[in-house]
Formats: structure tokens, C-alpha cells, sequence
């Protein structure tokens, strides 16, 4: 286990614009999470939404040292791993508005955002529900013999999951090329860390498959993505799976309407400074000028504005949709399950009537 | 005398009077103490019992399960909370291969009373994993219990009844039905029998036998027909589908001849074939027309509203289908 | 032409025919590779594939099918052994939540090629937590594909679809099938068609539904009631229970008018179930009697062989019913 | 993680009547197990069953310092724990012959041996079963303020599942008095320990969940006992749980009838040494006479004698029994279940005719 929590360090001229990119990703992913907060309040968003405010460093710093062909897979809080691996913020966005030209056709919703054109094999609306798909996506490189490489994020709730024990041993003992980044942000929904482990660092744990594990500052974009690129790195030259883990702070509720009845104003406020854009500004200093920083901020804004405006204007999904793509081939009404399925749609369909208010979501 | 109160309220009565009772009645879940559970539903009993006898716990449903059956066998009650009852996907071996099995695989030395509390069903576009009725799984499993409250009422008496049961016991709640309010009586000992439904409504033209939300769905249903349309339809409130009771099935086949069996739990597979096959192999005499049969069409349940609402059986395609069967024997 | 062969050839002829075919295919579970499997199912195969593509693995159920997900996703073609089918419990949410609803929940954007294969049912005294037959809870599960061989034939043909579906494929093979011999034919494209049944024996008195062992115990109902009580009795191997070959059920009611249906499976809350409410819905006026229903007892399955036997149906009970039906209505 | 494989010390005066009581109860177990074997092959075992000969310290040692009302949860491979615990030879012999006088009335077998009226939870048989029984038997103990222990047996395989996992960090956060005792015999079914783990020593992954652990010579019982003890109290006194790994080896195959082709006779003939039995023997030296030595096996002999004609002369449970004792209350025919119960006996009772073979157990 490697220690790497060192103070901000001033940056190399070859870092700078390696460090613009992580900021703009950064603020791209705020300014979306920002706007996702404000249309779910406004009721235009159903279903639940989890924001990952404050730990944008994470998905920034790994998604910057990936290639497209790379896997991740997500949780419920994926906003920032999908919108970083590389996804149109359009997609995403008519996605969570439940519309047809939604990225899931509006079937999945912000728990189960995917994109496979971009290896982002979704969000999970199952805790540790990633690592079989990392480990299984992981040993599909190896078997297929290319280069690509398997990352799960989680959170640390979900290491005291059996999911996580099993596949990580699985990813030790066959070498996998896969990464496991734990956000650690101290919270498993109400819970703190000290309540549900008794452990200081999680990457103890890996000590026990065997697996070389490093804990990074999660604020620092810059440290992300080193660790990162070094556990990549490995991954590839066919070393096996590196432990990752991002000491991090989620700095709003579990999901949109948390009363955070588990912790006080107070321990949000000291972690303010911890916001790693401002940390990533404050590092490029001089050589990012206050102008500059707004026009990430304006072309962020406009990019969520224009993928508002194409959700908005995408159309609801016709009700067939709902019948359709449980299977493969089921569209064919020839096949028994595509009878079967379209008899159900005839059976509900005449008695649909009003489409439900979005609601605000329940707690989750 | 009974009051109105909330679904929400007759669990957290059941769960405060049970465990005033009965030292041995422990909860654990996630986010139950601090959160008071994510439905409101355990609100106050840290207060009055302390974190040990309501204790939050780790993202662990195996162990959850796990030790719960454990601690049964040591003699506790333990009830076990599962979040979102998808969840349960993540202990079945603990309790279909543990809880249901020990007694009747050691012969009868010991019991097991576990309740598993888990709120199931569809509502506001939860999604695939968040939206799910398994309580077939369970009726199929020997060994458990399976029991599914329609209103604050049954929440109240089935859930007690549960924590007494000395059995493995399911109870789940739709996530719908929270805030719902309904009648309770005040009797700290109303207790509903595992095991015996109950006719909520009487008619003769059809029987509704359902369960679970879907009664709320199907009593209106009724009073439709019945304004509308003057047809008369019973309808029967299963309360547990495990066991089941059969007796009152067949009652209501005798008194009309006509059937819809519905639930909101996926159609293809679910418990709503074990009552049909019951009535066609049982009941076959008395049957006037075919018994239609109502689920969840055969898809995972869709994030948008729109499609959500479109594949479950609601008032309007249990009243159709009520409707058809009696034109068509008329 | 065709060979006569045991059941366990037949599952590794199309495992080597279907690895031969396509290099994506590869297969990975507890004990395959060393020792072949534990009913022999696997071996022979690392000899000529290798160890990778032939994987033993630590016992971690639920990884398996996680990264046999994963791995699908990613393009492979994963078939994953579970041991003994009883351990499906411990894979759950990575079958019913993960592999079932990822392709549906995420707009068809991937598909799930994995096969599962599972020893399961009653044989030998293996005791409650080794001898159950699962197949309904995934039934009931949309997104996956369950197939259920009757004889070897069935074995090559349907494991050879299950591998090439694109969908989540459950393969159940029981137990005490495996060292039984039958034909198959030679022809490398053998398939069965997943989600059509088989008339195993016509016969104008009664029809018996089932798959899997029961098939062969179906038979030799019917053998036994042509020959002592020239009672002639049409017999269907339904080979998948999802999809289901509703029309070909619907043929035997029409063809019969009476149904027995069968399998090893519990019977409350069984696939009988659905098969007998879909007649009862859709079949109604071309019954002339009640459908039975026959299944094992609704009790986890006994160690004791006396006990064993004595809690499923087999041969004399499915002959009784159908005896049973045809008397009632001659 | 504290090692203690010394080298066999010799007996203080004090310690020799406790390694007399070790050492026929390790004696008993090999005398039944070797009567297990026979009997199995004898064709008059039905099922599976699995024996720990060559492990029989581990056993002996951990029970040795547990009381009656303490709870255990063993493993398939579990005849050797439920004797230690102080269960009836008889009731055990007959369960395995599946007879109405078993202790589980014939329905549990080799698998699912248990006597509550000593805190034996049962043998299991899914792997990693045990350990969720454990954890809420030790939380019962903790939540009705008793000073009982619980102790989960359970072997290298089992720590590669998910509740082994789930349940030690359970039992960590919340203090909870339980063993959990290892016993590394380096092989599940057919491999090995370093094909299923990248580490050599299992107890390190007890540092992941806070448990302090030892690593024991599993062929010393009385080392296993020292560890036990020391464990037990740390429980009793409310400091929590203890990892204890102990190294050992299966001699016999993994069940009765195991081809064991996955190593080679040498290897286990090289491990003949370690017999728990004679290495005891050899420590208690001349406090032991050969005559001594001799009358500890006759006596066991003559106990498994009486068992087996106490198992044989047992009935076979009625054809009843398989429809009763699935739920408490169910053989009141008046209860719903009841009379459903009742129905199916009635069903299938008539056609039932043959008893089968009891079988020799297929592979497993
Ligand atoms: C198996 C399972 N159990 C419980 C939940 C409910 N749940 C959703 S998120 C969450 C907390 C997760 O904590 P952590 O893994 O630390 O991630 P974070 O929310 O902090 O990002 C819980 C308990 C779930 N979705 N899945
Ligand atoms: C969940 C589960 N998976 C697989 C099996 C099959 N099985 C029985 S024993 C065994 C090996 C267990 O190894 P270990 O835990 O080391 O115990 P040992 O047999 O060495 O005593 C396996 C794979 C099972 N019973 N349960
Ligand atoms: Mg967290
Ligand atoms: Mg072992």
C-alpha cells in the first residue's frame, strides 16, 4: 500500500495542459450535476438521482488516463464516470428526462445510464453491482488478447459487499488488467466508515487478494490520474489489477432530497476547500487567467443548455417501447416470446391512460 | 374503536408494540436507527428500544440474512430490513437454503423466527432494480412464510403476526402503500392469522382474488362495475400467499363462477398460476368461464413514466377483464 | 445418422462443437478443468482447448456469473457451471438484476450471451440444499432463457442453442441424467430451437405436459396405461420453459381435453402452474376435466431414501392421474 | 497476525491430563470416521460424506475450550466438530444411515448433521454457510448479555465467498464474541490453495476487518487448544472476535470415493507425519504407556460398535415424516399448510414402492 497524500505541488510546464483538461472535464461535470439538481427539483427528472459534487477529481483523473476502447463500469452516482469516459452530455441528459432519444430510451433512467459505444458498461442500481462486470469485462481482454483494460468505481460502502471480495480475488489470481478506484467519501448513504468497518484505509483490504493497492488525495485530479496511469500502465503490460483509493468527501445529500439528518452543516462546510476545482484553479495559478476559468464555465454551460434543450424536446417513448428488449430478437412476433410480448402490450395498452407525474423521488 | 393512521404508522405500532412485548424482537438494517429507514418506517424506535435492538448495519444483505437466521436459532426475533426488496437477490442462499431448510433438515430442533421486512412493487420510476414483486420465489420455496399487507390494517396485524410466527416470515410492503392511511383498530393484541384471506367486498357475478396493492386497484375496479355497469364482483384479499388459503379460493369460485386472479408481480410465472392451476384442477365444476389471469407483462420494469404506467395491471384492465367474463356467459 | 450416446457425451460433444466454432466461447466453474467436472460433464475438454478457455475457479458463485456477465458484455460467450444448481442462490442479483435486465434497462444497447449450466433435481439421497429445481423463479424472471434437456438428444441440441443465444440462457441438466444413454444425431448443426416443444408419443385420451426427467417418467406412464389399459395418452417434452411453446400446449388440450402436467419441481408455485393457467385461460372449452397438476411435495427434499422417493412424482403417480381424468369423463 | 508454528515443546506436568483428554477425543473421531468410510463403501451411507481424518486436532483443540452452551456452525466435513462439541455417537451413526433414530430423524445426513442440545448448528452444506449462523449466534449472545461464544469452522474454499466476508466484517464492527477458526487444509475439492489466492496466509485477510488473528500448527492440538482458549476469553470478555488459521491437511479425498487426481500419492503420503494422533502420542511419551494408547482406541472402537448397532437396529423413518417439519405448527392438520401437507402425502403415498439403493454418492 502506497501512501501519495502530499500537499498540492506547484505544477510542471508539461503538466499544465494535462491540467486544463482535468479542470474543464471537472466543471463540465459539476455544471451537469448542477443542472440535474435543479431540473429533478423542478420535477422535470423522475426517479432517483445521486450527485457526486465534490468528487469530480475521481472520475476526471481515471477517465483521463483510459482509451475509448477501455471499460468502466459505475454506480448509482455515474454522472461524472460516463460524462468523462467520454459520452454526448445530450444522451445523457434525455436519459434522466425519460425520453426516447434518452441513451437507454429513456428504459433506464439516471441509476442505469450506459454507454457501450464508449466501453462505459452503466451505472448499478445494485451496490458492488460493477465488479462482476469488471472482472468478466477484464477477462475478456485477456482472453482476446488486446490491451484494453476493466475499471470499476465504488463506493466504500460497497466494499463490505461479497461481490467485492469475490471478484477482486478473481482479478488477483488471474492477473486481470482491471483497476478498482474506491471513492471513498466516508458515507454509505447514512452510515459513516467508522461505523460499518473498522479499518482506517480501505486498501488494507486488498493486502488480503494480493493486490498492490495506493491511496490518493480524491480531491487532486492530478494525483488521480498519476496513480491511475501507473495502474493502467501495469494493466496492460499484463501485471494485474492495482487498488486505487480516492479519499474524497460527497459534499450534497446521498441523493436529491437528503435531508442529512446523519451529519452536521458544520462537517459539510470544513470540506469546502476540499472542492477540487478550486484546488485544480488554484494550482494552474497564473497560468490559467480568471477569463479563461469563465469560458470553461460558459462552454459547459452552453453544452448543458443545448443538451437540455434537445431533452426537452425529445419526444416521450411510445408505450410499445415498454414491450420490447427484454430479449434479443423478440421484436419478431414470429418468435414465441415476441407473440407473447405483443399480446401484453395489447392488453395493458387500452387501458393507459394519464402519463404519471415525474414526482420528486422518494428517499433511496 | 380504531383510528386512521397512516400504513407507515401501523408497522412502526406493530414493530413498538412487538418488541415492548418481547425483549427478544431485534431490527437491523441500513439506514433504519440514524434514517429511521428510507420509507420512514422505523422512525422513533431507536429512542424508545437503542441502537442495539435497532441497529444500523454495513451494505452486507448475505450477513444481514445470515445472521439473522443465526440469531433466531440462538432465540431472538430478529427483523431484518432489505431496503428495497430487490435486494434480496443478494441473500437468497441465506434464506432459502438456511432459513428454510434447518428446521425440517435437523428434524425438527429448532425454528427460526425471522421476519424479513422488504418493500417491493412498482412507484415513480425507481427502475429495473428498484421495482421488483418476487414473493413467488419464496411461495415456492418449502419452508418460508409469505405474507403481503393490502392497507394499514393488514399492515399492522400481518406484521405482527409475523414477528410472532415462529417460521421464516416474508412480509412485503409496496412501496406505495407508505403514506397511505387506513382504518387500525386500537386492540394491542389484533393480530391477522397467517394464512387466511379476506373477502372484502361481496358480488356474484365475479370474484377478484389478488393481493397486496392490487386490492386497492381491484376494490375500485368493483365499485366501477358496480356504478356503471351494475355488475357485481367479490373481491378477495389473499393477505399471505403463503400459506394460502385455498379454502377461501374455492368459496369464492362457488359463489361466482368467474374468476380474475391479478397481481402486480410479473403475470408469467407468478403466484397467480399456482391460484389459477389450484381453481382449473379443484374448482373445475363450478367454473363458468376461463380464469383470466392479470400480472406485470414480461419485461424488467422501464425507468419512464409512461412506460412504467403501461405494464401492470391497473383498476381499468381488472374491470375489463371482470367485464368480459361476464358478457361472456351471460 | 445417429449414434447412441450418454447424456454427458452429448453435453461435451456441443460444448467441443460449439468451442471449435467460435473462439469466443469459454467455459469456467469450480472443479472443471482437473477433474472434468463432477459428473465427468467437462471432460477432456482442457486437453484441447487449454486452461484458459477451460477455467477452474476458487468458489466464489457470485463472481463467476458477475464476470461471466462482464465478460459477455465485452463479447465473449461465457458458459458457467454452478456446481450444483442449489448455488444459483448464490448469484442471484448478478442473474436476476445484472445479466436478465442490463440489455432491456440500457436501451438494447448489448446483449447477454451467457449460458448457465446447472446439475440440479433429486437423486441419491443428496439432501435439501443439493437437489432443488429452481427453473420457475427464472421463468418468472424476465430476460432470461430457460431450457430443460429430457435425454441426450435433447442435451446436444439444446446446449448448442443455449451457447449461441444472445440471450441469458439457463441450461438445467438433471443429476441422474447424466450417465443415460440415447441417440443423437451425427449432423455438427444439430440445434434445438429454444422455445419449441416436442411430442414425445401421441395418444387421443389425455395429455401429459413436462420436461426434463419427468419426461421419461411420463413415458413410462403412458407405456404402461397403453399396454394394460389401452388408455392412449399423448405425451409433450415441453425442452424450454422460457419461452414456453404455449401453441404447442394448446394443441394437446385441443387434441386430448385432458391435461396432466408434471415436473420434479415443488409444485406450489411451480412452472405447472403457469402451464395450467394459461389452459385454464386459453384453452377452456376444449377441456373437458380439471387439469391436474403433479409435483414434488411442498417440503424441502429429504435425506432418508424412503423419504427421498416418497416426495415427487414419478411413473405409478402420473399414470394414477391420468387414469384419474380419463375415467372421469369416459 | 501472531505466528505460533513452533516445533513440538515438551508437556509441562499440568498440561498432561488435558492432552490425554485431546488425545481420545481425536482418537474417537478417527474411530468413527474410519467407521464412516467403511460403512459408506459398504454401501449403507446413502448421500455424500466427507472426513476430516488427519485434521481431527483442530476440532478437538477449539472445542476443548468451549463450553456446552456455546454455539458452533461447522461444514460439510463436519462429523469430527459435532463429536468434539459432545454430541451422541449413536444419534450421529444413525443419522448417517438415514433412520428414524438420527439425530435430525433421518432427513439431515453427513451434510446436515446438528444437536442444538449442544450448540451445534449444523454441519452445511453450502460452503460459507456457517458463517452468517455465527454472527447472529454471537450477536444473540451479546444482545441477551450472556457470555456464550460462537465459533464458525469453515476451510481455505469457504474464504473466497462473499459471506465470509460480509459476516467477519460483521462481526468486527459490532465486537461480536466469535471464533472464526480456519482450517487450511490447502485444497478445496480439487485445487489447490495457490490457484484460488495469491497470498500464503489466509489470516491476513482478517487485518482487512480489524480481527486480530494467529496462525496455528493444526496438527498440535494443543496449540490449537492454547489459541482457542486465549480466543474464547478475549470473546467472553466482550473484546471481540479472533481470526485463528490453522495449517493442516486432508489425508482421505475430498468426499468418500474421490479419484483424487489432482495430486499425487506422494504428496500425501509425505504429509503422514503430521497424523495428529501419533505427533500427541509421541509428546506424551512414557506419561502414556502403549497399553494406555491401546484401551483409548479399544474404548472408541467399542463406542462406534455400539453406534452402529444402535443405527442399524434403527427403523427407517415412516414415509410421514418426508411431509412433516418444514414449518412449526404444520402437522396440525387443521392449520392451511397442514391440511395441504396432508393432501400431498395422501398423493404421492400410494405409488411409493421400492426402497432405493442407498448408492455409493456420486462425485461431489
Ligand atoms: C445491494 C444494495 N444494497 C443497498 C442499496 C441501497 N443503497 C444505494 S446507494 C447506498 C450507499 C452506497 O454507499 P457507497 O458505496 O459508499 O457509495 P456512495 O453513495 O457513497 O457513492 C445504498 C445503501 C443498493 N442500491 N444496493
Ligand atoms: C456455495 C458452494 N459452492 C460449491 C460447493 C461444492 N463444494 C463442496 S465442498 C467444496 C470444497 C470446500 O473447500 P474448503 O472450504 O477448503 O473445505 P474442505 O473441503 O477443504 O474442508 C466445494 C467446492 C458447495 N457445497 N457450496
Ligand atoms: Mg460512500
Ligand atoms: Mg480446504
Amino acid at each position: 500500500m502506497t501512501h501519495t497524500l502530499t500537499p498540492d505541488a506547484p505544477l510542471a510546464d508539461s503538466e499544465i495542459s494535462l491540467a486544463r483538461a482535468l479542470l474543464q472535464m471537472m466543471i463540465r461535470v459539476r455544471v451537469l450535476e448542477e443542472g440535474i439538481e435543479r431540473h429533478f427539483l423542478a420535477g422535470e427528472i423522475p426517479g432517483f438521482a445521486h450527485l457526486s459534487i465534490g468528487q469530480e477529481a475521481v472520475a476526471a483523473g481515471v477517465c483521463a488516463a483510459l482509451r475509448r476502447d477501455d471499460y468502466i463500469a459505475s454506480t448509482h452516482r455515474g454522472h461524472g464516470h460516463t460524462l468523462a469516459k467520454g459520452t454526448a452530455m445530450r444522451a445523457m441528459v434525455a436519459e434522466l428526462f425519460a425520453r426516447a432519444d434518452g441513451m437507454c430510451r429513456g428504459k433506464g433512467g439516471s441509476m442505469h445510464i450506459a454507454d457501450f459505444s464508449i466501453g462505459m458498461l452503466g451505472a448499478n442500481g445494485v451496490v458492488a453491482g460493477g465488479f462482476g462486470l469488471v472482472a468478466g469485462a477484464a477477462l475478456a481482454a485477456r482472453l482476446r488478447k488486446t490491451d484494453q483494460v476493466a475499471v470499476c468505481f465504488f463506493g466504500d460502502g460497497a466494499t463490505n459487499r461479497g461481490p467485492f471480495h469475490e471478484n477482486l480475488n478473481l482479478a488477483a489470481i488471474w492477473n486481470l488488467p482491471a483497476l478498482f478506484v474506491l471513492e471513498n467519501n466516508h458515507y454509505a448513504s447514512t452510515t459513516e466508515t467508522s461505523e460499518t468497518m473498522k479499518i482506517e484505509d480501505v486498501a488494507i483490504r486488498a493486502d488480503g487478494y494480493g493486490i498492490p493497492s495506493q491511496i490518493v488525495d480524491g480531491f487532486d485530479a492530478l494525483a488521480v490520474y498519476y496513480a491511475a496511469g501507473e495502474a493502467v500502465e501495469r494493466a496492460r503490460r499484463g501485471e494485474g489489477p492495482t487498488f486505487i483509493e480516492c479519499k474524497t468527501y460527497r459534499v450534497r445529500g446521498h441523493y436529491i432530497g437528503d435531508p442529512e439528518r446523519y451529519r452536521t452543516k458544520g462537517e459539510v462546510e470544513a470540506h469546502k476547500s476540499d472542492d477540487p476545482i478550486v484546488r485544480l484553479q488554484a494550482r494552474l495559478g497564473p497560468t490559467l487567467s480568471q477569463q479563461e476559468f469563465e469560458e470553461l464555465w460558459g462552454t459547459a454551460k452552453s453544452e448543458f443548455a443545448d443538451a437540455l434543450a434537445f431533452a426537452r424536446a425529445s419526444a416521450q417513448p411510445e408505450t410499445g417501447e415498454a414491450f420490447r428488449g427484454a430479449y434479443e430478437g423478440d421484436r419478431d412476433p414470429e418468435t414465441p416470446h415476441g407473440a407473447f410480448a405483443v399480446r401484453e402490450e395489447a392488453a395493458f395498452a387500452p387501458f393507459f391512460t394519464e402519463v404519471p407525474s415525474a414526482g420528486t423521488g422518494s428517499a433511496h | 374503536m380504531a383510528r386512521t393512521i397512516s400504513f407507515t404508522e401501523a408497522t412502526l405500532e406493530a414493530m413498538r408494540e412487538e418488541m415492548r412485548r418481547d425483549p427478544m424482537v431485534f431490527l437491523m438494517g441500513e439506514d433504519i436507527a440514524k434514517q429511521g429507514g428510507i420509507f420512514g418506517q422505523f422512525k422513533g424506535l431507536p429512542d424508545e428500544f437503542g441502537i442495539e435492538r435497532v441497529r444500523d448495519t454495513p451494505i452486507s444483505e448475505a450477513a444481514l440474512v445470515g445472521a439473522g437466521v443465526g440469531a433466531a436459532l440462538a432465540g431472538m426475533r430478529p427483523v431484518v430490513d432489505m431496503h428495497f426488496a430487490d435486494f434480496i437477490t443478494c441473500s437468497m442462499d441465506e434464506l432459502v437454503n438456511q432459513a428454510a431448510k434447518l428446521r425440517y433438515m435437523f428434524g425438527e430442533q429448532c425454528t427460526v423466527p425471522l421476519t424479513l421486512r422488504a418493500p417491493d412493487g412498482i412507484t415513480k420510476s425507481a427502475g429495473a432494480q428498484h421495482s421488483q414483486s418476487l414473493e413467488n420465489w419464496f411461495v415456492h420455496t418449502p419452508g418460508l412464510e409469505v405474507v403481503i399487507p393490502a392497507n394499514a390494517r393488514d399492515a399492522k396485524g400481518l406484521l405482527k403476526s409475523a414477528i410472532r410466527s415462529n417460521n421464516p416470515t416474508l412480509y412485503f410492503e409496496h412501496k406505495a402503500l407508505f403514506p397511505r392511511k387506513g382504518e387500525v383498530p386500537d386492540d394491542e393484541d389484533f393480530l391477522i392469522p397467517i394464512g387466511k384471506a379476506e373477502t372484502m367486498r361481496e358480488g356474484g357475478d365475479a370474484a377478484i382474488i389478488t393481493y397486496g396493492i392490487t386490492v386497492g386497484r381491484a376494490l375500485e375496479a368493483a365499485e366501477t362495475l358496480e356504478r356503471d355497469e351494475r355488475i357485481a364482483v367479490r373481491v378477495v384479499n389473499l393477505r399471505s400467499v403463503w400459506p394460502l388459503d385455498y379454502a377461501a379460493i374455492a368459496d369464492a369460485v362457488a359463489a361466482t363462477h368467474r374468476v380474475v386472479v391479478a397481481h402486480e408481480a410479473v403475470r408469467v410465472g407468478g403466484v397467480g398460476g399456482e391460484i389459477a392451476a389450484f381453481i382449473a384442477e379443484h374448482c373445475f365444476d363450478d367454473l363458468d368461464a376461463p380464469v383470466i389471469r392479470l400480472g406485470a407483462a414480461h419485461v424488467p420494469v422501464p425507468f419512464a413514466p409512461v412506460l412504467q404506467e403501461a405494464m401492470y395491471p391497473k383498476a381499468p384492465a381488472i374491470a375489463a377483464a371482470c367485464r368480459d367474463l361476464v358478457r361472456k356467459v351471460r
